[in-house]
């Protein structure tokens, strides 16, 4: 069970949250141009790194923000926790994760 | 090899046991191979040995990074099964549940494959309507399945608590359904692989791919480059990376499966047991011990490790449902890592790299697939292209939208 | 004498009071203070067990939570407790224990004669057999399975409750010997919130067997003072009788607490059994121990030979004397206390000592106490089957790998070994620390920490096995733990001076010669007792190829006991490295996996059990339905109506009375379970055109909509109707079981996706219950109740008003999933019952029917209404749903919409819902019921769809269904084939999915 | 049309709890404080219009800190998130307080909704109340961490509740959802009974 800092109520059981998965996915808003590829890799395809990875939980038994977590899949380290729209949690000498559609912009 | 037979048994108890032959070589790699398959799991073995066996591809290296059937072959709850809902699936899964029925004797190992039956149990509307099309999906395809009332399901489980907090209202029985000896049968394949020339190479890890327009030409290893023209990779857990080396993503993530064992009792559960509503499955293993699992951690991890809610989320429907196991104890848990599809069917699949394969995506229920999924994947890798039972198993459908949607039409975890 | 080895004095025990027990239905006593273990011991009972493969005959080997031997079954009846180890059964009045695995009975089990073919049954034996014929292996297996568990397990409910807390603390302490109590009583002087865990009922850990002094006094003095010093401590808690048994991520630790455990059954009043702790602690300090290694030599797991500590243990916390005549076989100078111990009470005392010339302190004192010691030899075969009578002994070759010389016969009644002592990781390996093989213990111990969990092993946990090493490095462990968490300590305790002897090394031979060469001697040498695993199984193993750690394991089972090999791990490794020619390190050892010792299932499901297990949500109408007789339905955790049975009905005309009534005249049904989400803000119709297919934008304030919502792949998952309360405020309901899903969406999206939506949303599920009244004189049976003008014109289909019903404020929604003339009244929940009688009392002069959530699925079904999860499953866009009309072809974007356009979702063909009329109006096809173009009774057959919803319609005269058939659109007036499981095939017709009132003129009336 | 007419009887308004006698052990009691009116108000806790105006119509500024509880002339408000409030009220004056912040807001993208039904509150008060509170909340209580006017949405066991500390007592009070309350009940009754003698 981990300790999850959440970035508005503080640091809470594993249990009061629910997962949701990769964070930084940005919905693509011109859809209709993107090929059946292009759009199933937005739907379908994670990094699912082995290390670092920047991820969505959401505190549902708590305030009900969704936010961001630095984890690292493999030492099981959290590295830090983020509101939606701030910056990502900067994790010294972590490995460079390539973020979905390539250039990473925030969600 | 030498033949496993009552009389070997004979011979070598007279000799104390002190000439068995080693039950597979551990030679040095060759420079090159024909096919070279990634991941010495039950998959990757059995792959090894159908090449061998169906197609006479018989210069092959299985590449382990550490000791074989280390990953989930070893980490699983033994169930085989393969009443899955979906037409594709079910061919898939019950070709495999074919295999499981002659195993032992093909292999001339003993993996203690147990037909004791399966049960799936439906604690309310929704449950008797989902069996209800499951069990004549499968029915249709010639599968056995059956329905069972709650008098039935109280007959074949004693020590059920019917009338727990969603009272068992039927269930769905596949009689050829069951357990089989996990480590057995990568032992068995490993085995039956090296007899006819397969090289098994444990402690050999795989640290990059050279490829040539487009082509893959071999692995870069722990112990130096090794060729081949055909690669398969069988890495559950571990998809994810190689898929990086080779330069693509796949649509998979990888999350804890965590299982335990209680200590060693008489039978008490002569079947497998498994519940959606109540998430948690049972079995009783051939040394005595309850075997039980549940539903996956919520989160990506390659830890091997899961979190001790997930098990008092197993537990407590374990108790709920067999009142009589509150006081025997839970001697040991531990997790593998599960690579999961969205639609919770598996991908084998040709690579944008030419000449690689990849077989993975089992999710929760490799294990029960290990022969069907070798069978296929042999036959994949012989002809270099996909088998019509492989083809809707393509990456591609995660594109077109031709899901294999096991996980959407509720079929069960594990 | 009752008790033949109880020593007159000494010990832990009060002799004041005598404890009766039975083991396998004779009588014996002990006295509080002892174990199971200690009181049959006492009484000289030696054979305690049978083991689990060969059957031979087993006693106690230990003192504590190692034991491999010594296992029986607790209590009776409901409260059977099998597997359970004497030695960790604090003895009560009127205990029962059973032993196991042995039949007629312990002394005489027929299946000992599996021992003698014991040849045939090597390691991995049923691997290569029981294969011929094929047929034959499920019998094989039945033989098998029941031969191989040891005990039957209870079969009626444990009586029994099991509590868990959670915990939070600075520093949690792992054991309270000399180190632990050191680190508390260190931690707890700076303040700091402590928790001290031991497995014992009272404190001291090794002080207990060893009667060392501390600080000039006696040890266990020291213990004394330092618990009554913890006492004192507010923010210090010590749990006796608490093992922890898991060390999972982030210093979570659960253990357990055996709350009355030592007490007789139902003696405990209100306490629960036991205690399943979740500590989150910031810091941890293991101070574990050690374990004793045994020496692995010809028979040495016949009853009577045990582990010197434990022998110790028994002498001194006890007072029991083990046997009248000992030998002690030892590698090391710690043994020797052993013998010393048992001089002084007047046993026969030899000590077999494997090195050549043992002069440490200790051995020096057993040779000036007189006791004869044989060195540099070694113990090679154990007389006497069912209790020890004797041991030959041989001096060992130079190398440690032969023997030489003649046999001596030494007389004893329990043999006493020590192999050293291998440090109790476990709790810091499942914490991710890393292990180093230490050569001169012979053991693998704490080399570096997981920063994750950040813990201090101390004392013998971390191979300092020195009373003054274990108080210095309690004491460093509890400073440093506590200052870690930002506390320090004003007066920290001092160190105090602890009596410590030096030791020479031991002499490392992880094997010892036996009398028969190669594997028919070596398969009496035993490595796990608890799995039978032999010598000579390691080395087959090896031979055979399982030669990594975990196929070593695997393959013999060694470590895979209840145990999971705490004397028999790095024994096992040894052996292998041997085998194999390699160093032990490189062998590597196994996983330690969490439980530490096992926990039972109870205490890990807690009071979430019973009446507890979950939650079952009633509405505020429930009292009602349950005083009517409604038989329920379990949807989600909801209970819900199913029907409304009236004495003598069954279901199914129950369910036909319904549907009719609620045609004819008015039916009333509790739909408070629908999932109800306020949304305000000036973006709000901006988000309900994303989440929705259709169009929001122009709906007028006071009119409702219905509306399906699409997860990104597609797919239908969600349905449901909104309504427009004002200018920027509507009111969205879900289904029931979707409820809390689709509030998540919409707080997914907003806050992810489209943080400047100024949207706000807020589940109001339950602050309204809702009572539907369907029918054609729903309208005149509410008007006699409300304040609302009901005239059509104003207050039209699919428009909410708001008002008063039954004098109760209200919003009435005019909305229907019948068909019918329907209106949803909404109150406040606490007037849900009050409304309902309302409703009730003036309906019955309209013959109002209650009904349940069966004839809702009727009646929605001849209407056509798709219910989402029961005819679409997660595979259904709303063009496969025939609702097409529901998909906005304006709307640049919404959840979905692209995905309806891929190649696949475009694909003609696809399943498609349909309506199906069987050709015998009588036939119900069964839900679920797969379809085929053509079939043939009891032939497998190409299933072209299934039946998704199927009733005995009484409104349209005939049984009707709902199916998803591949093309099915196109296939109107084609002739299906429906066959099902009793062999039976149905034939059916295509056609559309409103099988009443088409027009739907009903509902607008 | 049918003329309306009086219902047959006055209608009662009705807890999930009602009726329920108070549960006492050694050192901790579970008893049913008076029914309050609830209202959620939702606003940005950085829109200062938004603030302003619930603290005028309030009297007492909405507690801005997560995690903590403010008291006002007209009810007691418990923070739930950085957009989100409870304030109970007398339940008499409910609906005119809601009127009034309704009022307030306009113009503001603010909302106020009536949740008076929706929950139930529960209150455990006594020197054991941690303890019954651990056998199922995972939160830290102690008095460093967790203090009067400290609240919390968090679980006892599988409910979601809203916790406040009402006093030293310790006395807390349990807001659960309406399906969740008799559960939640049964399950802290059951949690005490280990203090009890009988």
């Amino acid at each position: 069970m981990l300790p999850i800092r959440c970035p508005w109520c503080g640091e809470r059981e594993q249990t009061e949250f629910s997962y949701g998965g990769e964070a930084h996915i940005v919905r693509p808003t011109d859809s209709a141009d993107l090929t059946d590829a292009e759009w199933g890799d937005y739907v379908f395809f994670r990094t699912n790194p082995r290390g670092l990875h920047y991820e969505r939980w959401f505190h549902a038994f708590g305030c009900r923000r969704w936010f961001n977590m630095a984890r690292d899949t493999v030492s099981g380290a959290i590295h830090g926790t983020y509101r939606p729209g701030e910056p990502r949690t900067d994790v010294p000498d972590a490995p460079r994760v390539p973020v979905a559609g390539g250039d990473g912009g925030e969600g | 090899m030498k033949r496993y037979s009552i009389f070997s048994l004979v011979r070598n108890a007279l000799s104390y046991h002190e000439n068995w032959p080693k039950a597979w070589r551990s030679p040095d790699p060759k420079p090159a191979y024909d096919v070279i398959i990634i991941g010495g799991g039950g998959h990757g073995l059995a792959t090894a040995y159908y090449l061998a066996k169906e197609h006479g591809i018989t210069n092959v290296a299985v590449l382990e990074k550490s000791w074989i059937g280390g990953g989930n072959t070893g980490r699983n709850t033994t169930i085989v099964r393969s009443n899955y809902l979906m037409p594709e699936s079910l061919a898939l899964y019950d070709h495999a549940l074919k295999l499981w029925e002659d195993l032992s004797q093909d292999l001339n190992y003993n993996v203690m494959f147990s037909p004791r039956g399966l049960l799936h149990l439906a604690h309310n509307v929704h449950d008797m309507q989902e069996i209800g099309r499951r069990g004549h999906a499968i029915n249709a395809a010639g599968v056995d399945s059956e329905f069972v009332t709650r008098e039935q399901v109280k007959a074949m489980v004693p020590i059920i608590n019917l009338d727990c907090r969603y009272p068992v209202m039927g269930g769905l029985l596949q009689k050829r359904g069951g357990v089989a000896r996990h480590d057995a049968v990568a032992w068995g394949y490993a085995r039956g692989a090296d007899a006819r020339g397969v090289d098994i190479i444990q402690n050999c890890a795989v640290t990059g791919f050279r490829m040539d327009g487009g082509r893959v030409q071999g692995v870069e290893t722990t112990r130096g480059f090794i060729a081949a023209p055909r690669i398969g990779v069988v890495v559950a857990g571990n998809s994810g990376a190689l898929a990086a080396m080779a330069g693509f993503r796949l649509p998979i993530e990888t999350t804890p499966l965590q299982a335990m064992v209680s200590e060693p009792l008489k039978p008490i559960i002569d079947c497998v047991v498994m519940s959606n509503t109540i998430h948690a499955y049972i079995s009783q293993s051939d040394k005595g011990e309850l075997v039980i699992g549940g539903s996956s951690d919520p989160y990506n991890s390659y830890a091997q490790r899961g979190s001790f809610d997930q098990i008092e989320h197993v537990v407590g429907p374990i108790v709920e449902l067999y009142p009589a196991l509150s006081r025997i104890r839970l001697m040991r848990h531990w997790a593998g890592i599960t690579d999961i599809t969205v639609d919770r069917s598996p991908i084998m699949s040709k690579t944008p790299v030419e000449g690689l394969f990849i077989n993975c995506g089992w999710g929760t229920g490799g294990f029960k697939a290990t022969p069907g999924s070798g069978h296929v994947f042999a036959h994949c890798l012989a002809l270099g292209d996909l088998t019509p039972m492989a083809a809707p198993f393509t990456m591609d459908r995660f594109h077109t939208g031709a899901l294999i949607d096991e996980g959407a039409a509720a079929a069960v975890a594990h | 004498m009752a008790q033949p080895l109880r020593l007159a004095a000494g010990g832990r025990v009060d002799r004041g009071r005598t404890l009766r027990f039975t083991f396998d239905g004779r009588t014996y006593t002990g006295h509080p203070g002892d174990t199971l273990a200690s009181a049959l011991l006492a009484n000289g009972v030696r054979l305690l067990g049978r083991s689990y493969k060969y059957h031979r005959p087993r006693g106690l080997y230990s003192a504590g939570a190692e034991e491999p031997s010594a296992l029986v079954t607790l209590g009776a009846g409901a409260r059977a407790e099998p597997n359970t180890r004497a030695t960790q059964v604090e003895l009560f009045d009127g205990l029962v224990a059973r032993s196991q695995n042995a039949w007629p009975a312990l002394g005489f089990d027929v299946s000992a004669v599996i021992g003698a073919f014991s040849r045939f049954l090597p390691a991995g034996f049923y691997y290569k057999t029981f294969m011929w014929p094929k047929s034959l292996w499920m019998t094989y297996e039945k033989v098998i399975r029941d031969a191989a568990g040891p005990v039957h397990g209870p079969r009626q409910a444990d009586p029994d409750r099991y509590e868990q807390r959670y915990a939070h603390c600075d520093v949690l302490v792992v054991g309270a010997g000399p180190a632990g109590l050191m680190a508390a009583l260190a931690a707890g002087r700076t303040g700091a919130r402590v928790i001290l865990a031991d497995d014992q009922p009272e404190a001291g850990g090794g002080l207990l067997t060893d009667p060392a002094g501390i600080g000039g006094g006696a040890g266990l003095d020291w213990v004394r003072a330092t618990v009554a010093a913890l006492a004192d401590m507010p923010e210090v808690t010590v749990l006796p009788r608490t093992t922890v048994v898991g060390y999972h991520d982030y210093n979570y630790l659960g253990a357990l607490e055996r709350v009355t455990d030592h007490l007789p059954p139902d003696a405990g009043g209100n306490a629960p059994r036991q205690r399943l702790w979740k500590i989150r602690a910031k810091q941890v300090v293991l101070a574990t121990g050690a374990i004793e290694r045994p020496l692995v030599f010809a028979d040495n797991d016949r009853p009577g030979v045990m582990l010197a500590g434990a022998a110790r243990t028994y002498m001194n916390r006890f007072g029991v004397l083990p046997g009248r005549e000992m030998v002690v076989f030892t590698n090391n100078d710690g043994a020797y206390a052993t013998a010393l111990d048992a001089a002084s009470h007047g046993a026969r005392v030899q000590v077999v000592d494997l090195r050549p010339d043992p002069r440490g302190p200790l051995p020096e004192a057993a040779r000036e106490a007189g006791i004869p010691i044989h060195a540099g030899a070694t113990v090679c075969g154990v007389a006497g089957s069912k209790a020890v009578t004797g041991v030959r002994v041989r001096a060992l070759s130079d190398d440690g790998k032969g023997l030489a010389g003649p046999a001596k016969s030494l007389p004893c009644s329990v043999l006493a070994m020590s192999g050293g002592w291998t440090p109790t990781v476990h709790l810091f390996s499942q914490a991710r620390g890393k292990l180093a093989f230490s050569a001169d213990l012979g053991a693998f111990v704490p080399a570096a920490g997981d920063p994750l969990n950040p813990n201090r092993p101390a004392g013998a946990c971390n191979g300092s096995l020195g009373l003054d090493a274990c108080l210095r490095e309690g004491r460093e462990a509890g400073l440093a733990a506590a200052h870690d968490t930002g506390h320090v300590a004003d007066h920290p305790p001092d160190l105090p001076l602890a009596d410590s002897l030096p030791q020479e090394p031991p002499r490392l031979l992880w094997t010892l010669p036996a009398e028969k060469a190669g594997t028919a001697g070596e398969k009496t040498q035993f490595v796990d007792l608890m799995g039978d695993v032999t010598v000579a199984d390691v080395r087959l193993a090896e031979r055979e190829g399982y030669a990594s750690v975990e196929h070593l394991k695997r393959y013999t089972a060694t470590g895979m006991g209840t145990d999971q090999g705490k004397t028999s791990n790095i024994n096992a490794m040894a052996i292998m490295a041997d085998a194999r020619g390699v160093t032990i390190p490189e062998v590597g050892h196994t996983t330690f996996r969490p439980n530490y010792v096992p926990v039972a299932f109870g205490a890990v499901a807690g009071r979430s059990v019973g009446d507890l297990f979950q939650q079952a949500r009633p509405t505020a109408m429930h009292e009602w339905h349950v005083a009517q007789g409604a038989v329920f339905e379990d949807v989600g955790d909801w209970k819900r109506p199913w029907y409304f049975p009236r004495p003598g009905e069954t279901m199914h005309d129950a369910v036909q009375r319904e549907c009719k009534a609620v045609r004819t005249s008015v039916g009333i049904v509790d739909a408070s379970t629908l999932g109800k989400i306020d949304i305000q803000g000036p973006d709000a119709a901006d988000l309900l055109n994303m989440v929705y297919t259709n169009a929001w934008s122009k709906l007028g304030i006071g009119r409702c909509r219905y509306g399906v919502m699409l997860n990104e792949h597609g797919m239908i998952f969600d349905d449901g109707v909104t309504t427009r309360l004002g200018e920027h405020h509507y009111h969205m309901t879900t289904t029931t079981g979707g409820a809390a899903r689709v509030m998540s969406w919409l707080e997914e999206w907003l806050q992810t996706e489209w943080p400047d939506m100024r949207v706000f949303c807020t589940s109001v599920t339950e602050q309204w219950a809702v009572a539907a009244l369907n029918g054609p004189r729903s309208r005149e049976l509410l008007a006699g109740l409300t304040d609302i003008d009901l005239d059509p014109e104003t207050f039209p289909f699919m428009a909410m008003k708001e008002g008063t019903v039954a004098g109760i404020p209200a919003r009435v929604y005019r909305i229907s999933f019948t068909g019918e003339m329907a209106y949803e009244v909404n109150v406040p929940a606490g007037y849900g019952l009050a409304l309902w009688q309302a409703l009730m009392d003036r309906g019955a002069a309209f013959d109002i029917c209650p009904y349940g959530t069966e004839t809702m699925h009727v009646l929605r079904a001849e209407k056509g209404f798709i219910i989402a999860g029961q005819d679409t499953d997660g595979t259904v866009t709303p063009h496969d749903a025939a609702m097409d009309w529901i998909v906005s072809k304006k709307k640049a974007d919404f959840i979905g919409r692209r995905s309806l356009f891929r190649a696949d979702t475009m694909r003609p063909g696809r399943m498609q819902l349909v309506g199906l009329l069987t050709e015998d109006p009588a036939v119900v096809l069964p839900e679920g019921a797969q379809v085929a173009e053509r079939a043939q009774a009891g032939q497998a057959f190409a299933a072209i769809g299934h039946v998704t919803s199927s009733y005995m319609s009484p409104n349209v005269g005939r049984s009707i269904a709902l199916a998803m058939v591949a093309d099915g659109f196109n296939r109107t007036g084609q002739t299906l084939s429906v066959p099902t499981l009793d062999g039976r095939v149905h034939r059916a017709v295509v056609g559309g999915t409103v099988f009443f009132d088409p027009e739907g003129e009903r509902a607008r009336g | 049309m049918a003329e309306q007419q009086a219902p047959i009887t006055a209608p009662i308004r009705r807890g999930p709890l009602d009726g329920r006698a108070p549960v006492t052990a050694d050192g901790v009691s579970l008893t049913l404080p008076a029914f309050a009116g609830k209202l959620v108000l939702r606003g940005g806790s950085d829109d200062g219009a938004f603030t302003a105006a619930a603290a005028k119509v309030l009297g007492a500024g909405l507690p801005l800190a997560p995690n903590t509880a403010a008291r006002g002339p007209r009810g007691l408000a418990l923070w739930l998130g950085p957009t989100e409030w409870m304030v109970h009220v007398d339940a008499d004056t409910c609906d005119a307080l809601a009127a009034e912040l309704t009022a307030a807001f306009a113009g503001l993208h603010a909302a106020v909704v009536d949740v008076s039904d929706y929950y139930a509150v529960m209150r455990l008060g006594g020197p054991r109340a941690r303890d019954v509170l651990a056998k199922g909340c995972p939160l830290d209580l102690h008095p460093d961490r967790f203090d009067v006017d400290h609240c919390a949405q968090t679980r006892f066991v599988a409910s979601a509740i809203l916790l406040h500390q009402v006093d030293v007592g310790p006395t807390y009070d349990i807001q659960v959802r309406w399906s969740f309350a008799d559960f939640l009940w049964t399950y802290l009754a059951d949690a005490m009974r280990e203090f009890t003698s009988r």
